[in-house]
């Protein structure tokens, strides 16, 4: 069950030039949020601009809260980026529906390029040890946690655009090597992925080809964030034409409250 | 203390009501808001068949507002009637159903099944901006209007029949005597104004819409001004919206001329902001010694 | 690069204007920025006789915006050419003169001696909210606000002629191709849109006047979309206006349509905007390698 | 010359409940603010709104810029509280014209109701031991600076509200109590008053009865401070009128650019 809450800032940790780490103190810690779940927050002190709230998932949960990893983007980023301890933001969360819990016996891949990590961290901590990592980022300086998710995960592959760290290039192509050297057979796979869209219509590509499972979480301008503007809206195959292979035949899904996790196979990409 | 207010013959526990799209069909705030504790809920706009909606992005926020163009986007008469309504008939509140249709005969055949459903009130909304057949003519066409208005009032023999006016006009006050004159119970506004925001660095509109409705803080001087305007323009009950806040903005709209005012932007932004702005109203009306809310509609003091 | 611009045969060294109104008759910004760097000054609306204007108050802030009641207080014809013209005149620049009057009479008169004193273009006020009088009439009715601008063209001999839009039209394209139709060398807008607000602990509206016209970044979208709608619709040069505040806002309205954009409001909150949006557009410039500004025009990419 | 700048907060000190005192430190400090002016200053944190300027008087000089006391008033106000040591402020001045320095041999008799202190303080630290102060307030805790007025004038006279501190009520009642047992002729006398609108029309009328000259700072809604809006127009008598004794005729002039300061026998009160 979602609420409307105040959080009190207990630490906002600059990570690198235009991203932080925001701990958050929360009152009532009984809505215990899921991985691939978020948050919406009020950035604004005082006055209507920035109007709306802006959407950050839960990027690992703490003893007496949880945490938000964030880009500083624009307007609203740039205000929070400037809060302090103590200051006090108020929110409403946990919002969307959660990354599914792979089965025992199935092997996670998990993905993420940039700030898509955020999504899917708490995730890979649910699971430990059980997961491949993946994980692209612009250059080094933009990678974050490495030595939490080293330990965390069955093996980590980096990739940057400019080659400061792990392969140069898209991770995409990182994915694409590790096909290669595959131990499990791949319906064993689950793919789980947080990150730029094209990053993502890709990986959905690749999962339908190799015929695994994978689950996006996907971003759209919100609102709302319960379900109520309609503004969120993603084109899914319409029930219909999934069955008769039509692309043309859609509904659209809030990524809000339908997702923001969704199977790839159901996104018109 | 009395909170209670009447819109055209339909009496509301207390004159908060939720804004037309931004209370989804209550159920998306039921988690958030006691909806027994609200006047009205006005339900997204309903059209006879379901409708997709634009393509996104749908929304873009704007200084201290936000552009949409859900295009309105609706599960339809049928699904309503089956799945929305009787989840909004658990609670003890009003409910009123916002419709819109390409011509009379939709509207006719709408207004026809609400009234038989038994809902509360029915909003004709003649001013959504997104879609090119979604009413706009009949919200900026006087002989029109009157006409669609005549049209619906002669069907339905229950409902009380509240106009959504469209803000896109120069003489707000002729449109609602038209209302008036029409047979419509009560007029409401304003819907949003059309408006646009353009990405500079990929030089694409932010709205795939192009064009899209502005709502939120920003147009509530425009809103209150109208609400003023159509208020001494016509007797029926006026239904005020466009920006409001918290109660202090709520009532504004109240003293400019509004009997019953409904929030929508807000919700996104608090979305326990119909229940906070009715304790402000009350805690007001406690300070200012106000016994009856409705003898604060139009009590403006332009001494 | 190249940031000349061409409105309706005037050419200015730079498409950064001066909103009317909000720029004083040029002097009181001239300790901030050097006027000589505008590519046009829009000076405050002149009639034929001064005018006193409208009591205090005559201005109140709104989210992202601000109502201004000022009622057209200006020094009145005689005076602004006596007075104020000469201290213009000094700088290496474009000066153009917004105008208003009670009848085509008054429009013309005032013209006429604008046109022998040599001032670059005039622009028709015909759309300020504020003074009953002001020429509220010619800005909402298309056959009288043909009728102003053909009487006035007729009249002046080299001045280049702007009408300058009412926002508070349901289609401002027709206005438009009315202005162009009628032979106006360009179109300005948006002017404010009308607003109120009220204190709610005395009641009483925050303007002395009651209404007053809304500006600054609130309306943005609105006047973005009023730009594109109004280049669609005619072939003379589009100014367009309403919450400037940066380059990256002057840049949506380019995209939008405008061939040159005024700061208004901005002024109030940055006695520097103008000479700082210059310099911004030209990073932009400079970054996205637009060699002429006015290549920048309506390029919307709508695909 | 009035110059647009920004200006370092030094301190932003709480004096009691609703009221600050703020310390900016300006990098070029060529600008010297006489009594009586003000400036914009911009309360914004992010956005536009609130989006107008605040205007505040001068409060005190000080070595590397300048003191503003206000009340926390509104939303631009609240903001302002909110701001701390570090904190960057942009802003417009010194605005406006000042208080008319007074001649020798004549006693200035200063005036302020509540916050209107803000604008006098400079003006009678600028004349020391030459005036008398009488200031007014709601009650004790809204009178600052005591000690400073006692040292720096002839006779502090005061009064509250509630009576907690000096004579109960108005402070244009201790004034009359004053003319009773005034020690030089009144034509020695100069008033020089801020504070409440009501408050500076009844100065206004006393001083005109005794034939005093009296200046008065007035506050209006003001938009742009330098003159060009006309937003923050006042009736003052026009010069025929001043001539002929008819009230009827009046022009109306800025209170940013004309005033704040104004001889109180030009307003139409
Ligand atoms: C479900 C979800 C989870 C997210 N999780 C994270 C996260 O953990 N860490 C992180 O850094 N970012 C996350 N984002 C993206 C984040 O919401 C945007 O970066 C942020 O809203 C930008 O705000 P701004 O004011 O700085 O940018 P601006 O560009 O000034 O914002 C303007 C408007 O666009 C919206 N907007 C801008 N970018 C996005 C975007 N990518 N998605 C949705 N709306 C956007 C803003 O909310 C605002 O309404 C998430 C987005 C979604 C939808
Ligand atoms: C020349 C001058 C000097 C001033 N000096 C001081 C000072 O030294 N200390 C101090 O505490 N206050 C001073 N004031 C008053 C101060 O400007 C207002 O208290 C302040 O603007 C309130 O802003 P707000 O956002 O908190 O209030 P809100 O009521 O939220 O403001 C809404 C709008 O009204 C305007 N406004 C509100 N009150 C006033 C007012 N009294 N005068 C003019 N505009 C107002 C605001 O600027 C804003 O645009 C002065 C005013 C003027 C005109
Ligand atoms: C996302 C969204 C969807 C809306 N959908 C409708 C609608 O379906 N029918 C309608 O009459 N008005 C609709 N409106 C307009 C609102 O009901 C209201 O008139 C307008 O938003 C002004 O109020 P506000 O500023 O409080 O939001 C919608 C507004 C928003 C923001
Ligand atoms: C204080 C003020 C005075 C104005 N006076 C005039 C005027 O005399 N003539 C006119 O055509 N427009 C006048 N305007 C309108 C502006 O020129 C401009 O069209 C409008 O404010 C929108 O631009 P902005 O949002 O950038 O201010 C005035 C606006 C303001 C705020
Ligand atoms: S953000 Fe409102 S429906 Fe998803
Ligand atoms: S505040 Fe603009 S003229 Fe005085």
């Amino acid at each position: 069950m979602s609420r409307y809450f105040r959080a009190k800032i207990r630490e906002n940790l600059p990570l690198n030039r235009n991203h932080k780490l925001l701990t958050l103190e929360t009152s009532s810690p009984e809505n215990e949020p899921l991985p691939g779940q978020f948050y919406m927050l009020g950035v604004n002190r005082g006055g209507y601009d920035p109007l709306l709230k802006r959407a950050f998932s839960l990027f690992r949960k703490t003893s007496d809260g949880f945490q938000i990893l964030y880009r500083i983007k624009g307007k609203g980023t740039s205000l929070l980026g400037g809060m302090k301890e103590g200051d006090m933001i108020d929110m409403i969360g946990p919002l969307g529906r959660s990354y599914p819990v792979p089965e025992t016996g199935r092997t996670p891949l998990v993905i993420a390029g940039g700030v898509g990590m955020a999504s899917v961290f708490s995730l890979i901590e649910s699971i430990p040890e059980r997961s491949y990592v993946f994980y692209g980022a612009k250059s080094k300086d933009e990678l974050f946690m490495l030595d939490e998710l080293g330990a965390l995960s069955k093996g980590l592959y980096i990739s940057t655009d400019d080659g400061s760290l792990g392969k140069k290039g898209n991770i995409a192509g990182v994915l694409e090597d590790f096909w290669g050297r595959k131990h499990e057979t791949e319906d064993q796979y689950l793919i789980y992925a947080c990150g730029p869209k094209p990053l993502l219509g890709l990986i959905a590509r690749t999962a339908s080809s190799h015929s695994i499972q994978a689950f996006v979480s996907l971003e759209e301008q919100m609102a709302c964030g319960i379900g109520a503007c309609l503004g969120c809206a993603v084109r899914v195959k319409s029930p219909v034409s999934v069955l008769q292979g039509s692309e043309q035949d859609f509904i659209y899904r809030k990524v809000c409250k339908d997702g923001p996790v969704f199977d790839a196979a159901e996104i018109l990409w | 203390m009395n909170l209670e207010v009447e819109i055209g013959g339909l009496k509301l526990r207390n004159p908060v009501m939720t804004a037309s799209g931004t209370f989804g069909y209550g159920e998306e705030y039921s988690g958030f808001v006691d909806l027994n504790q609200l006047g009205a809920i006005v339900v997204k706009g309903i059209s006879l068949k379901p409708m997709q909606g634009n393509p996104p992005p749908r929304i873009s926020e704007t200084p201290c507002g936000m552009l949409n163009a859900i295009g309105l986007q609706n599960v339809g008469l049928e699904l309503f009637l089956k799945e929305k309504l009787p989840f909004l008939r658990k609670f003890d509140t009003r409910v009123i159903v916002n419709i819109l249709g390409n011509s009379l005969k939709e509207y006719q055949k709408i207004s026809e099944a609400l009234d038989d459903a038994g809902v509360d009130a029915i909003e004709l909304n003649v001013s959504c901006p997104n879609v090119q057949q979604g009413g706009i003519m009949f919200g900026t066409d006087r002989k029109m209007l009157g006409q669609l208005i005549t049209g619906v009032k002669n069907i339905v023999k229950n409902t009380v029949l509240i106009t959504k006016l469209s803000p896109t006009v120069s003489d707000i006050k002729e449109f609602a005597k038209t209302a008036e004159d029409s047979g419509s119970d009560a007029i409401s506004l304003i819907n949003t104004i059309p408006g646009m925001s353009i990405d500079i660095n990929t030089r694409r509109p932010r709205l795939k819409n192009i064009t899209g409705g502005l709502s939120g803080p920003a147009i509530r001087p425009v809103a209150v001004r109208m609400v003023y305007e159509a208020y001494n323009a016509v007797k029926i009950p006026v239904i005020g919206m466009g920006g409001i806040m918290n109660a202090d903005d709520a009532i504004e709209f109240f003293i400019a001329g509004a009997s019953a005012i409904a929030v929508g932007t807000a919700n996104f932004v608090n979305p326990e902001a119909t229940t906070g702005i009715l304790s402000g109203l009350i805690k007001y009306m406690e300070r200012e010694n106000i016994e009856r809310i409705s003898s604060l509609t139009g009590s403006l003091d332009i001494g």
